[in-house]
């Protein structure tokens, strides 16, 4: 299917920062093709990030856009959300962001359930700052700040977010990317918290110091270690091992916070 | 829709010569050379649009022949 | 006609200051002696159709209403030291993008937790000084419920005017004292709202250098499509990583402060020709300064008062100027000698400054500084 | 008289904010003066060392906080033995008869607070609104009708009947005491 | 059974400043007689607090003993015991302190799964600060910043606590003060990070406010709520509302992260 | 016998200042350009048996070093900008319970993201001010890969000596550059470690007041049993809310340096009798004033330069004696004027002060300060 | 080993009358009478340690006859 | 010769920062002289402009940045761009023969720098250890075996081969162009 997403994009801004073979450019790129099959009015549209490697995004993406301190995105698309609940505010942020420095704001807004599509670019590594370990550097793996290996465990981010609150959680992959594409557009058409995990390739600060040298080599990977949601459960725990499902994990009707605090304003300006 | 269209450099510059693409076609009409995409059998190209999406650096597309 | 004399708190005079200003959007994180303020406004935002919001910390707080402001409404949040401190790298981010919104710190003994029930003036460097790097910084300090209503639709004003944040530094006697105030009529307050631009979306710069350095500002959603970001950032909103744009962009924030002084120092004076001394304050340490004053020139002592409103940027010219005419100016402050720092910088010679200093969560004594006063007569 | 101030001191959940909020709102909004009222507090919601201050004039009030009282209320003895050193010469103590005077300097009444408040008022949460009553006569600013207004706008609706008893028991014991003749 | 606690508080601190009727003081001494059961060496135990109501507990206990910054006793309590694993860290912390402005450390505590124990007491809302509602004041309840009541949903903290990685997750009630030794004690024997929601109750800042006027009336809803876990799985979901299970909801063998980084310090001086 | 000489980025001289001065505990969070010394450490403690730890956020890695001091470890974090805006809550508590730690920051240009790759000297005041309300403040700041090795172990000795956290400000040109050093043998290098109690449990008071006004401290294990907390305390280390012990405390804490400003004023001069202008500068920018100093003299100018390693507690007396001997003090900073506002505070109008300002990342070149040294001559 | 102590007010100072041990106690021996903690019955206490488990003010203890 | 400077720009990833590091070692480690060595870079890891600078001396070394580089090496033209005016009268400037230089003030040397790399080293990352073969004549204080050590020591011991390939490629290139002669 063609997508129209030049659109979408600051065309004078690319070619883009990232390193060759980076999967932060594919998932960026099918999230504005998701932005396309949802038909929503890129005039209304927001895209806030932080700090790192995928805090670059909202500088080619063609919207009002705001890239804001590390880990604090969530907070500022709060702010922007409920001060104009008709706009689509979705926030891309990254392992280090979005999990580290970032982590309160990411179970907060899920306990909120307040609507913003939270798309979380996950290469396990600090990229920008060339190489430290993350709470997604896989334990035993090579970090500038690991030089023996990672003893940290690893956050499962899908079971985190959806044990604080959020209503939409999903996980994709750069590999799959037809996958992507209806797991965004999901996650941009539903009403409350929605995160999505895009897991995305770091060959230059991950990859290099993990046998890994190339995006190719990282992709297979991807494809190798991703299961359907649909077939996860179907899997036996030693089959599950190294593994993880992708596709839409948990899905939930629930009260959004910007209608209920409406419901507050109707309801008291109605008294006075 | 596969085989509407066909796989079109449209920005060369753009290209980090990430190999990605070539991972992805069916059909190994890609290649990179001297660090640089380039279609090498432009008729194999069924139009699967797997390039374009995968391509992390808005380098190609699949267009409609009249396109061009 | 004007209205009827109230009984208000200091933190209440925000809340009401707020509303009459045009704010709409509150976030905020309990801390004493601040929580008034967003309880205040958790009532009566809504019955505006703004909005309250309790955030998870103070970091975010500020982000809520930075993001808050740049959806179009008049934000503003509440703190004390703690919170003013975690605040800090987020209000450095308002003043790069150039975020209109209003930072209330009821200043409470610290550092660290301090005396949390007791007042200060021990956040007035912090005020200038907490975020790295250079910036522009106003911050307003009233001395009594009144101001505390009058300053902080000020702070809106200059939030909006300058589109910067703007800092309003009660301290904890000011918050929570409660004392007579008559509020303005609505139409009588003087509103100013942020300029937003005359050109298209196409033809559109978020920071175009104009004549009076302060770039018009669309709201998100209105179809501009703007970038905005804490890096060093041209005219486009874009970083270009280059040092002319560092320099050029801190030149033009620091500019919407420098080119406004006559606009943005707030200060009284009650200073004769024949005075030879001259108290300087601000906050509730002003009140104890008037009290002594009065009863010193009782006594034949020629000395007058200056009251500072702007704390920053400090109102250097009228300090230079009083440093010619007078032998001594005295600075009481509820802290160990803070903008007493600022007042020998700019005096830097001209005249001896000495200093009264209380940090202990007292305030100053009038008797105290009349005690200096009739040393240094 | 130029400045008058009153200092209510005891312990947190006592009420002595609220009351030392009523004298200002009656002397503002009944008679007119200026006021200001200020207040300290410990950490603690229930127990700690509690002080609420008013200061009226008919002039600008520039110091907020009582700097002399004419009149110290303790209900504590720890608030009593911080703040009897101050009062005025000429100033009036009132305290709850639990609490040790002996050293006082200034006129001195031990009024038996808690008590009246438990067993004649039935809630000796009142007791708060009880020392009102009892100083009621001694504020020559305010006048009985306008402090029994201020305490019916502040007080819960459902407490006003209980906590206007109280002040009447007040008032009684000021009587009773020859207090404020 | 007697439990010897005197020796494990500044007698010269008491009374404590709760309000009367507060549930933190039945917390602090059933946590002490844990601590008596679990014969702990008191010169090696160290209570980390921080702001709040919760955080003046560290001031009774007569342990070594840290009132840090505000939801941030996490970190403090981790750079103690990482520095001296011998020490058995016990974290002090409260619903504002612990869920909200602290959130971050507490997922990464658990994470990490370091060997602290982390009690939460739970008296939903703010209390030092005169009842600001926290991520844990019931939704609908009413609290001085939610004048309108509150919308905002609650953390299911053992459940995040759980998807964070933490490997004991318990919770107990001041109401069922012997279930609570019990917890307390296994949690502080536990090695790993043990996370403890501890239910109180505030009368004065959340009581009066929302229709339970005494101490009495809130223990009353703690037992009428609280379910044991043992029970808990053959409720129906309909049986399930408006009750929490208590009990050691979660235990797991992990690795722990202090055991883990002394194996990097002794492979690395091997090879050195 | 002298270590073979190295080539040193100014980051790995911390890495290798720290461990020589004893440091076994490093907490910290990536940032540009300080990561290479969590980098660094990370490799190396783990070999002299100490720990390192990457926290979540910048916030958890101040509270985590101070965790490990209690504990009995010299700790250490390495931050920027905007982590060392996060910090300064933190940092505040560290000051108040005195906790020795060493915080580096290693200045980008900001504010906010700012410049994350090019050099400042823009957080010099944020070092004093950017926690609330007054507190003591010990800062260093080295100009080369040399002196910021021997400034690390001073850092540590201060922190040790003094019991307070105590902050290295390098600037990116410094912490980059690689230089030539030759290290000390570790057998020459002063080491100081804190004071331990020589009572025991019955008779110790964490916070007792000693003539020297540095109270003995114990680690967590060894049978003291105190309490440190954050509000302001006695003696014994507990609040008792009264406004003497904030007094008290306060003013023992400002001891600490006031007394011991022989100690912590670390600065060279090169001033000769006939020297009419004196050049300031500390960190990189004094590299170029070396430079144009030696040319200006070459050139017949009576200039000198005084170079400061502390920059807090700001040496005023050096500063003050300076003024009496000269016409004009040149401040070059990369800064908007930051410390030039205490030089002028503290000349009083004795000399004329003029500033060098640079904040767009790039270094100020001798020829510019060669410039200003020929017009004022 | 119920039956073993009585309930004794050993820090009658530090009750603040929250009713919690009355609560508790299931031979009903104690009153708060005057904001203040009394025991009214103590030959009805079966030394359960309820009141002492649930005290939240180190007030009272379940002590053996011969620690009185 | 005083104070020499060097200055090597490129894009990042094309290992300027590291080919500045090898000739500050070799400068001090070989050579015994002070040496400072400098860089910027923007924030990508790959792709965005980085500059690399060496300054080497007998003296002491106050400013430790490039003020007129002796020899500047542009690898891109962002980078000749920016750099090419800064070069001191006599300096000598090397770029890649795909960089057009047709306003250089400076005596210009256009060498297929990544060409010879591609196709002589067959390893085009090699292109700056092949640079410092260029430059290594030019440069009086050091020494070709010192370079040489430096390159050993710096490079992953499985590419020593393949860097000093790229070495000697270099220093063929210079001698064919008569440079550094």
């Amino acid at each position: 299917m063609k997508y129209d997403i030049d659109r979408f994009f600051r065309q004078d801004k690319l070619p883009h920062i990232w390193c060759p073979g980076c999967g932060h450019g594919t998932i960026m790129a099918n999230l504005a093709r998701a932005i396309d099959k949802a038909d929503l009015d890129p005039d209304k549209i927001v895209v806030v990030s932080g700090i790192g490697c995928s805090g670059r995004a909202s500088g080619y993406m063609n919207f009002d856009t705001l890239h804001a301190t590390h880990g604090r995105a969530i907070p500022f698309a709060t702010g922007i959300k409920l001060a104009n609940p008709e706009l689509n505010v979705i926030v891309i942020t990254g392992d280090g962001d979005g999990a580290a420095i970032g982590g309160n704001h990411l179970i907060h807004g899920g306990r909120r359930n307040i609507d913003l599509t939270v798309i979380l670019m996950n290469n396990h590594i600090y990229g920008m700052t060339s190489g430290q370990f993350s709470p997604m550097t896989p334990t035993g793996a090579n970090a500038t700040t690991a030089p023996y290996g990672n003893i940290d465990q690893n956050f499962n981010l899908a079971d985190l977010t959806k044990a604080s609150g959020a209503s939409f959680i999903a996980r994709g992959t750069a590999f799959n990317t037809r996958q992507l594409i209806e797991i965004f557009n999901d996650g941009l058409l539903h009403k409350g918290f929605s995160f999505i995990e895009a897991i995305s390739q770091c060959p230059v600060n991950y990859g290099r110091r993990n046998n890994m040298d190339t995006a190719v080599e990282m992709l297979k990977w991807q494809k190798e270690s991703s299961v359907n949601i649909n077939k996860w459960d179907k899997l036996s725990d030693e089959e599950k091992k190294g593994k993880f499902p992708t596709g839409v994990i948990y899905k939930e009707d629930k009260r959004e916070y910007t209608e209920m605090y409406q419901e507050i304003i109707d309801s008291v300006q109605k008294e006075a | 829709m596969p085989n509407k269209g066909k796989v079109k450099i449209t920005h060369p510059n753009r290209c980090k010569g990430c190999n990605i693409c070539v991972m992805y076609c069916p059909t190994d009409v890609l290649k990179v050379v001297d660090g640089q995409i380039t279609v090498t059998d432009i008729d194999g190209c069924v139009g699967c649009f797997n390039c374009e999406l995968s391509c992390p650096d808005f380098v190609l597309e699949v267009v409609e022949e009249d396109d061009k | 006609m004007t209205n009827k004399a109230k009984l208000l708190q200091g933190d209440e005079a925000v809340v009401e200051g707020a509303i009459a200003a045009g704010a709409r959007f509150f976030a905020g994180y309990p801390i004493t002696p601040a929580s008034e303020i967003a309880e205040g406004l958790a009532e009566k935002l809504p019955v505006h159709g703004g909005k309250f919001i309790q955030m998870e910390d103070e970091l975010a707080s500020m982000a809520c209403i930075i993001g808050a402001s740049l959806s179009g409404l008049k934000s503003i949040t509440a703190t004390s030291g703690p919170g003013f401190s975690l605040k800090q790298e987020n209000l450095g981010l308002g003043m790069m993008i150039e975020a209109p919104c209003v930072v209330v710190n009821v200043q409470r003994v610290g550092p660290s937790t301090g005396l949390p029930t007791s007042p200060s003036q021990g956040d007035v460097m912090q005020a200038k000084w907490g975020t790295h790097g250079d910036h522009p910084v106003i911050a307003l300090a009233p001395s009594s419920v009144k101001e505390t209503f009058e300053l902080t639709v000020k702070a809106f004003n200059f939030a909006e005017r300058f589109r910067m944040p703007v800092i309003l530094l009660l301290d904890e006697i000011v918050g929570h004292m409660r004392e007579k105030v008559v509020l303005p009529k609505q139409e009588d307050i003087e509103i100013w709202d942020r300029k937003k631009p005359e050109v298209g979306p196409e033809d559109f710069n978020p920071y175009e250098e104009t004549e009076d350095h302060i770039p018009p500002m669309p709201a998100y959603g209105e179809g501009y499509r703007y970038h905005t970001t804490g890096l060093f950032h041209d005219k486009t909103g874009f970083p270009r990583g280059t040092t002319e744009d560092a320099k050029k962009l801190m030149d033009r924030l620091m500019a919407k402060i420098e080119d406004n002084m006559d606009i943005i120092s707030l200060y009284e004076t009650d200073i004769r020709a024949e005075d030879e001394v001259v108290v300087l304050a601000y906050g509730s340490t002003m009140r104890s300064v008037i009290n002594a004053v009065n009863r010193a020139r009782d006594e034949g002592i020629n000395v007058g008062w200056i009251k500072l409103k702007t704390i920053w940027p400090f109102p250097e010219e009228i300090v230079k100027k009083i440093s010619q005419d007078v032998n001594t100016i005295i600075v009481p402050e509820l802290n160990r000698g803070q903008l007493i720092k600022e007042v020998k910088e700019h005096v830097f010679g001209n005249a001896e400054v000495r200093g009264i200093n209380k940090y202990d969560g007292t305030l100053i004594k009038p008797d105290e500084i009349l005690d200096l006063i009739r040393e240094v007569k | 008289m130029d400045r008058y101030e009153i200092r209510l001191s005891g312990a947190g959940g006592q009420g002595m904010i609220l009351a030392g909020i009523i004298i200002a709102e009656a002397v503002l909004y009944e008679e007119g003066l200026n006021v200001t009222q200020t207040q300290s507090y410990g950490p603690e919601s229930r127990g700690g060392a509690s002080r609420a201050e008013v200061v009226l004039s008919n002039d600008v009030i520039d110091f907020p906080k009582v700097i002399k009282p004419d009149i110290l209320v303790s209900l504590t003895q720890k608030a009593y033995d911080k703040y009897s050193q101050d009062v005025k010469e000429e100033g009036i103590v009132i305290v709850d008869d639990s609490i040790d005077t002996t050293d006082s300097q200034n006129k001195t009444y031990q009024l038996p607070i808690f008590e009246k408040a438990i067993n004649e008022v039935e809630m000796k949460l009142t007791a708060n609104i009880l020392v009102l009553g009892i100083i009621d006569n001694l504020i020559p600013q305010i006048r009985t009708s306008s402090i029994k207004k201020a305490i019916k706008n502040r007080v819960p609706e459902n407490t006003v009947a209980v906590n206007m008893k109280a002040f009447s028991v007040g008032k009684k014991m000021a009587e009773g005491g020859n207090i404020g003749e």
